[in-house]
């Protein structure tokens, strides 16, 4: 059967007028979309790989209290008799110096992480996305003054504007997330300003206007859906990176702190135990690799089927 | 250690740069360690028990009533330019410092002005103290001499030569400066004719030390082991437990000075209450503190530490007993506990950190929670300095400066107020008089008796837990001879000059 | 023997919903000399079936049976090496675009004379020193009639003109002297003046150069002018093929035929369908529109002023098609905007049913709007890809009115009846949608409203000749259903005589002539109207021969 | 040309303005008191307050910033409390040395990055190109400071190849400062041992510190060269006849290169923003070193000197990179 065929355009469409469609024929379309997402997906072994991981990394975030052996070695819990033991049947990742089990606090950092990155992420994209098509659609003065101010963040790398923020703060979680998201949203504002610019362009925004939309209806129903498959690729990859981010600081000293079982904290107290007790960096640092290598191969893959300039069809 | 054409060069791995060299600007352990190879004083801390030592003095005698101290200098010394060091250097010197008003003042300015300071001859100098005070030799070790010709010539807008001091050195010490690259590495070439001499001989002598900044234990260790550092400070307890076991690795381990409490806030808060504080005491898991240094550690028996003159085992220091500690609750104003109290400790201290972790976990049957908290130092220096911005508990470590049993009992005394080791704002009227009338007396008996009483008093009314002391350690090739350990030294310092290597 | 034999052709493309049969069987043969043109339906697979010669067909394409054999080769599976010794050297091809078709980092000669190269070094007889290629070079941008070859040799794509780069293409096509020349649709993307230069210089090239030529083209004329036989594609067949003269004058196939009744006649006279009377309306004045001295001048980055529309004014009357013609750039589309006020003028002043838009605040604006709606020249871009037809067609609705849910949703589908489009696609995606059904969409959303005013920008130039003739045709027929009042923007005048009543004719903002569409046509009094008919006829009479 | 010179100097002078306005006034909301640090552990109140009053920080904040922003136009970026020196000298000092680093870096990145990148685009969903991208992406996903940490523990404590830290061995003296760059100054002065040997210090670091950024050269260059591949100027080279290689290596690079360039300039910013892990990790005397351990010790105005003078690089970088956009393409050349 050929694909493309369409009704021939004076199809009549009266014997179907009467029947109320069912959710399968009024979804056709979007249930075709989403085939088609779900086959190019399928088909790159690396995106899956993605996805594997992001999903296991989102199951161990839900229910990782739950699953582990000693779930009250993410609180703090110490057993100086067990200190610093290698991997073994008990402690599957070994333990750490405080003779906590090592893969019980690995497993419940995914929540951390996964907090870390949500926030971080979820602020910039809120503060980052209005601010954008602002600054695409109204133009003039103010998106000079929006992408200037922009400018200004981007020209100073995030991490180093990050780390003066976090120690003029002081260390601990909730700075160091605060921080990330104040450096974070710039590039949000340049990606969706200049997708805003194009598609300010294009017809459609016209089209509207001249049916008597306001400006709020215009961003809202058309200059942001269009956006949203960009932001959609780039929130995912963020998710890796603002992990990364927050572990960094961590490892600097300034990120989250113990005993909260956050893995750039774990790598920076444990790479004081290189090379004899490997297992303790070792863990904590492929959680966090694993992690933000999930998230971005799962948003390569999405830029590859939701982006159509890297698309053949 | 590295071979050069002038002989072995000793590399010393360490994790804090120096800044300022200046001697009468700075000092901590690193600073120190460098100031002491370049400078000298008149006199020097020396040995295991630290005794004092004659150095750029030969003697010297104190007038009845305490004030009048009197310096004889020897007549060899020279500045490494080849002035002599006399009389006046030594007026200079103390009279910078004291101007200065930084580093070192502390010790002395209540009690000295750059007035009271006089040359007799050439090599007689006299001190007059405006009241007795009997530490006075104590802190005199820390006072180093600098060249004033060469201060002078340097000075801009009269500072003193603060400017140029901050990387070059007027000294006379045992080594002079070589490569000096900030944050890199420091390197001290020694002084062939040294005035007083090498004591391990000028053949074994070292043609200097570098003290190079290795940051991370793990590459500390790494250097070490590969033979590019032939010694490190700074290595995790457990990383002495492995290391140890490595062939031509030895560790010196000493029994050092450093005291560690958990301050609490007399004044304010939960813990005003003192009940609540006993029951804290009560609560801790004191075992685990010696657990977390790997067993190099010996618990306080008192505020004042074991190799301080006038130390007495207080008899009832709190031991880890729960049922004692749940009675106390019991009196409290938290009977039930459901507070959560922070622990503020230094951040990157790993110690004080795993401590909280011990803290946290001893409270856990009191139903207290521990919020632990790292701090900046400085910030946790100026939230330290005032009642109302003192956190419930802090971790702090505390080297005294000095020998003397005052040097640690002074934190006690209300003057103290504000500064980072009085954190706990103890108010005992009792305790500060003893203090007082302890410090201008001479009578070492009398004086006994009140630390005595001043230990007892201060245990009694707990305001902190008393902690460990910790033992001092170094993990060196075993070709590096020399090594002599003071008490009275900064953790991490040492005394570089009676270093050598004994090549095979 | 013939030069290009293609027999029982058959090619698939796989793509995710499974295999497209894009040509089912094609057989055709070339001879030297011979001037082959390939008409079609778009999409019926002319541009996959000439790449296929080449070799540089879409990726995922498989030939299922069949096999074209070129000069007694078989070029069906020749590896990338083989292709080498073929590709622009025995057969070239020009292309549709020539904006794109141009790598805009290359100056022209560099490009031109990299062919050459490589052409010397596929023959296997080294590669000639740059001073020769660059001679060759000019001789050959001399060759496609282009001014200062030794200038143009140094510049880049971006320093010429439309024109200009098609004829570069054309000269770098002709780098190897080919056997056989392949042009997909070169003149689409040009000015209609432009068009039949290019087409001149091909027709001229194939006699200097005995060229064999294959042309493909939606325009019927154009294949008149080149093409000494013709083929006719129709969904991956060839339908009907001969000599072009027979083919036009007696076509056998019905799509042939559908095709060639659609081309607009500029010298028929229409039988319009009458609007009804407005008499049931009480109008205000009999004008719904007018423009009065209307001015916009755009300014440029660099500061210069330029006026796009000068001092114009018009009056359409109520129940009208008033139609507005001229070239490329004359102002049409700044004029339709400024009368909806989508744009605002620089000065003068738009009036409808009486009241005078140009003063009026946004929210008054905005109600007004729904008695004046738009039609875009391009229905691809004039929807949300986003959202589906229904959401489109129901867009006003939501906006203007405060209808429920269940209202909005039957009236969406009386639309669709009123545009005549299944029901179902309000649940369709836009780019599902052929387009004409689009623009079908688009009118359906512009009349949601029921407006009185409906302002057309060229709705059909981006659609098929058949397809074109159609949506007139239901334009047509809308406006006596719903009694609505055109404007109708168009550069092509065979449609404007069509289906307008009064037209005006633009030339750089300004109106040269206006009256009676029929006037016009008859009795032009200016030079300009006089040429625009005469470039207009050209392509009309070829199809008519 | 003027005119574009004028206006990159003056967004320069806009955005340092800019940047030292904001890290100044970040940085100086903290609580934290570097003068109590400074006079040491015993010092009284009088001793603390002559510090404050040297270095200005018992003014306002207010004051602070007028005075501050008044020194920096006079090219002066304060002093380090900690260090008492300049911190434009120090910034100075370190500079070449965190230049040096990201230079390597970079230079691995772009000479690995683009090659790579081209191959996997013509091997589009090739085997290649799955490992390339798993490769590449990890390279992003990879914490340097655990990186950093694993490669030490692998070629220098295990198998002894390299060395664990630092430019330079400990006696060998560093050549005459020229460029400040250990590898260059070691050419020009001769010395090829010194060469070899600052070689191998920076060959870790510099690993690490390329990682991310190769990985997103590649991605971007193989993006870039799918979409030129498909373009139609180079379905019509094919079509001309151009060999697939020349088109590959000539004519779809050159197209691809450009975004790949701007890709460059920004991670340009990004890889001396993570010389401050980099660095710590491998003890390298640079700008991130100096920034880390002054922030740690609540001594701000480095910091603050050490932001400006990334953003400083940042641009001047970008305004290469803007350059040589119009070097490659005509249609940016003003006529
Ligand atoms: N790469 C591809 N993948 C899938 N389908 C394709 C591809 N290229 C072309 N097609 C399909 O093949 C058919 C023929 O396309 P082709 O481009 O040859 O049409 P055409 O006759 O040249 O049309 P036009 O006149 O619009 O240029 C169309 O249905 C098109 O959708
Ligand atoms: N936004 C704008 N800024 C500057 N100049 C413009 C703008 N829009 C149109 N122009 C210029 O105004 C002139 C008239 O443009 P307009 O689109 O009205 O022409 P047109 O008659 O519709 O042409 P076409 O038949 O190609 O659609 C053109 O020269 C165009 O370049
Ligand atoms: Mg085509
Ligand atoms: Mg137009
Ligand atoms: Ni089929």
């Amino acid at each position: 059967m050929t694909a493309t065929s369409m009704p021939p355009m004076n199809s009549s469409n009266d014997t179907e007028a009467a029947r109320p469609l069912s959710f399968r024929e009024r979804h056709a379309s979007e249930i075709r979309q989403w085939r088609l997402y779900a086959h190019m997906f399928r088909k790159s072994f690396s995106s899956m790989l993605g996805l594997s991981l992001v999903v296991v990394f989102l199951l161990l975030a839900a229910f990782g209290p739950w699953i582990v052996p000693f779930p009250e070695a993410a609180s703090g819990a110490i057993n100086m008799s067990s200190k610093l033991l290698p991997p073994n049947g008990t402690y599957w990742f070994g333990t750490d110096e405080m003779g906590a089990d090592i893969f019980s606090r690995v497993i419940i950092g995914a929540r951390t992480s996964l907090w870390i990155g949500v926030v971080i992420t979820g602020i910039a994209a809120l503060i980052g996305v209005p601010l954008g098509i602002l600054a695409g659609y109204r133009g003039g003065w103010v998106r000079a003054v929006i992408m200037r101010v922009t400018e200004l963040f981007l020209a100073v790398p995030g991490l180093a504007l990050a780390l003066a923020i976090v120690a003029a703060l002081g260390p601990g979680i909730t700075n160091c997330v605060l921080a990330l998201s104040i450096v974070w949203w710039p590039g949000y504002v340049r990606l969706v300003e200049a997708k805003t610019l194009s598609i300010k362009e294009e017809l459609f925004i016209e089209s509207a206007r001249s049916i008597g939309a306001r400006t709020p209806w215009i961003l809202w129903h058309h200059i942001l859906p269009n956006c949203l498959s960009p932001i959609i690729v780039k929130m995912s990859m963020d998710m890796g990176m603002a992990i990364l981010s927050a572990a960094s600081l961590g490892f600097i000293g300034l990120g989250a702190q113990p005993p909260s079982p956050e893995w750039g904290a774990m790598i920076s107290v444990a790479r004081t135990y290189m090379p004899d007790w490997w297992w303790y960096s070792l863990f904590p640092g492929a959680a966090i690799f694993l992690t933000v290598l999930g998230f971005n191969l799962l948003g390569d893959g999405l830029r590859d089927i939701l982006d159509p300039r890297s698309r053949d069809r | 250690f590295e071979r050069t054409d002038k002989g072995n060069v000793i590399v010393f791995g360490g994790r804090q740069a120096i800044p300022v060299l200046d001697p009468h600007i700075r000092y901590d352990w690193s600073t120190r360690m460098m100031q002491q190879a370049v400078y000298d004083a008149l006199v020097k801390y020396e040995g295991d028990p630290a005794d004092i030592k004659p150095w750029l003095a030969e003697s010297w005698e104190t007038s009845a009533d305490g004030k009048t101290w009197t310096f004889h200098l020897v007549k060899n010394a020279k500045f490494h330019n080849g002035d002599p060091v006399n009389a006046e250097a030594i007026r200079y010197s103390f009279e910078r410092g004291l101007k200065l008003n930084k580093g070192v003042a502390w010790m002395l300015k209540d009690f000295l002005a750059p007035e009271g300071i006089s040359v007799v001859d050439d090599y007689t100098v006299k001190f007059d103290l405006k009241a007795p005070y009997t530490p006075f030799l104590s802190f005199l070790p820390w006072w180093y001499i600098v060249n004033p010709a060469q201060v002078k010539a340097n000075e801009v807008d009269g500072d003193y030569g603060q400017k140029w001091l901050t990387d070059h050195e007027a000294g006379s010490g045992p080594f002079k400066l070589g490569r000096w690259e900030p944050n890199v590495l420091y390197e001290a070439e020694a002084v062939s004719d040294y005035w007083k001499g090498w004591p391990q001989g000028d053949a074994n002598r070292p043609a200097g030390v570098i003290y190079k900044i290795i940051r991370e234990p793990a590459a500390q260790k790494a250097a070490l082991q590969r033979g590019e550092a032939d010694i490190v400070e700074g290595l995790t307890p457990d990383d002495y437990v492995q290391i140890k076991r490595v062939p031509g690795i030895a560790i010196e381990d000493h029994k050092g000075m450093t005291t560690f409490g958990i301050k609490f806030n007399t004044q304010q808060g939960p813990t005003a209450d003192i009940n609540l504080r006993k029951a804290i005491a009560y609560a801790m898991d004191y075992d685990a503190l010696i657990q977390v240094y790997n067993g190099a550690a010996t618990l306080e028996t008192s505020p004042i530490p074991d190799a301080m003159k006038g130390h007495i085992d207080v008899p009832g220091i709190p031991r880890k007993d729960l049922a004692k500690a749940k009675e106390y609750l019991a009196k409290s104003a938290y009977p039930n506990g459901g507070i959560t109290l922070p622990y503020v400790h230094v951040a990157g201290l790993e110690e004080a950190r795993r401590i909280g972790l011990v803290l946290l976990d001893s409270l856990k049957p009191l139903n207290i929670n521990v919020e632990i908290k790292p701090e900046q130092w400085p910030n946790m220096v100026a939230n330290g300095s005032k009642v109302e911005t003192s956190p419930a508990m802090t971790s702090v470590y505390t080297t005294p400066v000095s020998t003397d049993p005052d040097a640690v009992a002074y934190q006690y005394h209300k003057n103290s107020w504000g500064q980072y080791f009085a954190m706990m704002f103890y108010d005992s009227p009792k305790v500060t008089e003893m203090i007082d009338k302890a410090r201008s007396s001479s009578n070492w008996d009398e004086r006994a008796k009140l630390y005595a009483d001043i230990q007892t008093q201060i245990v009694a009314d707990q305001p902190e837990v008393f902690g460990m002391l910790q033992n001092r350690r170094w993990a060196r090739r075993d070709y590096l001879q020399g090594f002599q350990f003071s008490p009275v030294r900064f953790t991490g310092e040492v005394d570089l000059y009676p270093l050598w290597v004994k090549a095979e | 023997m013939s030069l290009l034999d293609i027999k029982d052709y058959r090619l698939d493309i796989d793509t995710f919903d499974g295999p497209v049969h894009v040509l089912k069987g094609i057989n055709l043969s070339i001879n030297r000399g011979d001037t082959l043109g390939i008409v079609g339906e778009s999409g019926s697979g002319k541009t996959v079936l000439v790449r296929s010669v080449l070799g540089i067909g879409p990726r995922n394409a498989r030939v299922i049976e069949g096999g074209i054999s070129f000069d007694g080769q078989n070029i069906t599976n020749l590896s990338e090496k083989e292709w080498a010794k073929i590709r622009g050297i025995r057969i070239s091809m020009i292309f549709q675009d020539p904006m794109t078709y141009l790598n805009p980092l290359f100056s022209i000669g560099r490009q031109i004379s990299d062919v050459i190269a490589a052409h010397e070094k596929a023959a296997g007889h080294g590669v000639s020193p740059k001073a020769a290629r660059r001679t060759r070079t000019e001789e050959l941008l001399d060759q496609v009639g282009l001014p200062n070859p030794a200038m143009l040799f140094s510049q880049y794509p971006h320093q010429l003109s439309g024109g200009m780069r098609q004829r570069v293409l054309i000269a770098m096509a002709l780098a190897g002297k080919p056997d056989i020349l392949i042009a997909d649709e070169p003149t689409t993307a040009l000015d209609v003046t432009v068009q039949a230069q290019v087409l001149d210089l091909i027709n001229s090239l194939v006699e200097k150069l005995n060229l064999t030529v294959i042309m493909i083209s939606h325009d019927i004329g154009a294949i008149a002018t080149v093409a000494r036989r013709c083929a006719v594609m129709y969904k991956g067949e060839i339908v009907e093929q001969g000599l072009t003269r027979d083919i036009l004058s007696n076509p056998q196939h019905d799509y042939t035929k559908r095709l060639l009744s659609a081309v607009p006649d500029i010298d028929a006279a229409p039988e319009r369908v009458a609007a009804r009377p407005a008499a049931s309306e009480p109008a205000k004045s009999r004008f719904l529109l007018e423009a009065v001295d209307l001015k916009k001048v755009y300014r440029s980055q660099s500061g210069e002023d330029f006026t796009a529309v000068n001092s114009l004014s018009l009056s359409v009357r109520t129940g009208e098609i008033f139609g507005v013609v001229g070239e490329s750039g004359s102002g049409k589309s700044t004029l339709a905007r400024m009368l909806l006020r989508l744009i605002d003028p620089t000065s003068g002043d738009v009036i409808f049913d009486g009241q005078n838009i140009s003063g009026l605040s946004e929210k008054a604006l905005r109600a007004m709007r729904r008695h004046m709606q738009f039609v875009f020249q391009n229905p691809h871009s004039a929807l949300n890809g986003r959202h589906t037809i229904g959401d489109a067609i129901g867009e006003p609705l939501r906006l203007q009115t405060k209808m429920g849910r269940r209202e909005i949703e039957a009236r969406i589908e009386a639309l669709l009846d009123i545009v005549q489009l299944p029901r179902l696609f309000k649940y369709r995606y836009p780019h599902e949608l052929s387009g004409g059904q689009k623009q079908r969409v688009c009118i359906a959303r512009a009349i949601a409203l029921n407006p009185r005013l409906l302002v057309l920008d060229e709705p059909t130039s981006a659609l098929d000749i058949s397809v074109q003739a159609q949506v007139l045709e239901f334009l047509q027929q809308l406006r006596a259903e719903m009694n609505l009042t055109y404007v109708f923007i168009s550069h092509n005048l065979a449609v404007i005589r069509q289906i307008c009543d009064r037209t005006i004719v633009m030339k750089h903002g300004e109106i040269v002539e206006q009256g009676e569409t029929e006037q016009i046509f008859l009795h032009p009094r200016e030079n300009y109207t006089r040429t625009l008919i005469e470039s207009g006829r050209k392509t009309s009479q070829a199809a008519d021969l | 040309m003027l005119t574009f010179a004028f206006r990159k100097v003056l967004t320069l002078v806009g955005t340092m303005i800019g940047i030292a306005a904001l890290t100044f006034v970040i940085t100086n909301v903290a609580p934290g008191d570097p003068a109590r640090l400074v006079a040491g552990p015993n010092a009284t109140e009088d001793m603390v307050a002559t510090i404050r009053t040297e270095y200005g920080l018992d003014k306002s904040l207010a004051e602070q910033f007028v005075v501050y922003m008044g020194d920096l136009a006079h090219g002066d970026l304060g002093t380090s409390i900690i260090t008492t020196r300049p911190v434009l000298e120090e910034v100075l000092r370190y500079a070449p040395a965190t230049l040096e680093l990201v230079f390597v870096a970079m230079g691995l990145g772009i000479v690995i990055g683009v090659p790579l990148g081209m191959l996997s685009a013509v091997y589009k969903d090739g085997p290649l190109d799955q490992v390339t991208r798993i490769f590449s992406i990890s390279g992003v996903a990879l914490p340097a400071f655990w990186f950093g940490i694993l490669l030490q523990l692998l070629f220098s404590v295990d198998l002894g190849w390299l060395p664990v830290s630092g430019r330079l061995p400990l006696v060998t003296r560093p050549p005459e400062a020229l460029t400040g760059l250990l590898l260059v100054d070691s050419l020009l002065a001769g010395q090829f041992s010194t060469f070899w040997v600052s070689f191998q210090h920076i060959i870790l670091p510099a690993i690490v510190l390329s990682f991310p950024c190769l990985a997103s050269i590649l991605r971007v260059n193989r993006a870039e060269m799918i979409e030129v591949l498909q373009s139609d100027y180079i379905v019509a080279a094919r079509a001309h006849g151009i060999s697939s290689f020349r088109i590959v290596a000539l004519y779809a690079l050159k197209n691809a290169l450009l975004p790949t360039l701007a890709m460059i300039g920004l991670r340009f910013g990004w890889m001396l923003g993570s010389t401050v892990l980099v660095e710590t990790v491998f003890d390298w005397p640079g700008i991130g070193l100096y920034a880390v351990s002054s922030a740690l010790s609540s001594d701000f105005k480095p910091v603050v000197g050490v932001t400006l003078m990334i953003g400083f690089f940042f641009i001047v970088a970008n305004t290469l990179v803007d350059l040589a956009y119009a070097w490659i393409d005509p249609r940016l050349r003003k006529a």
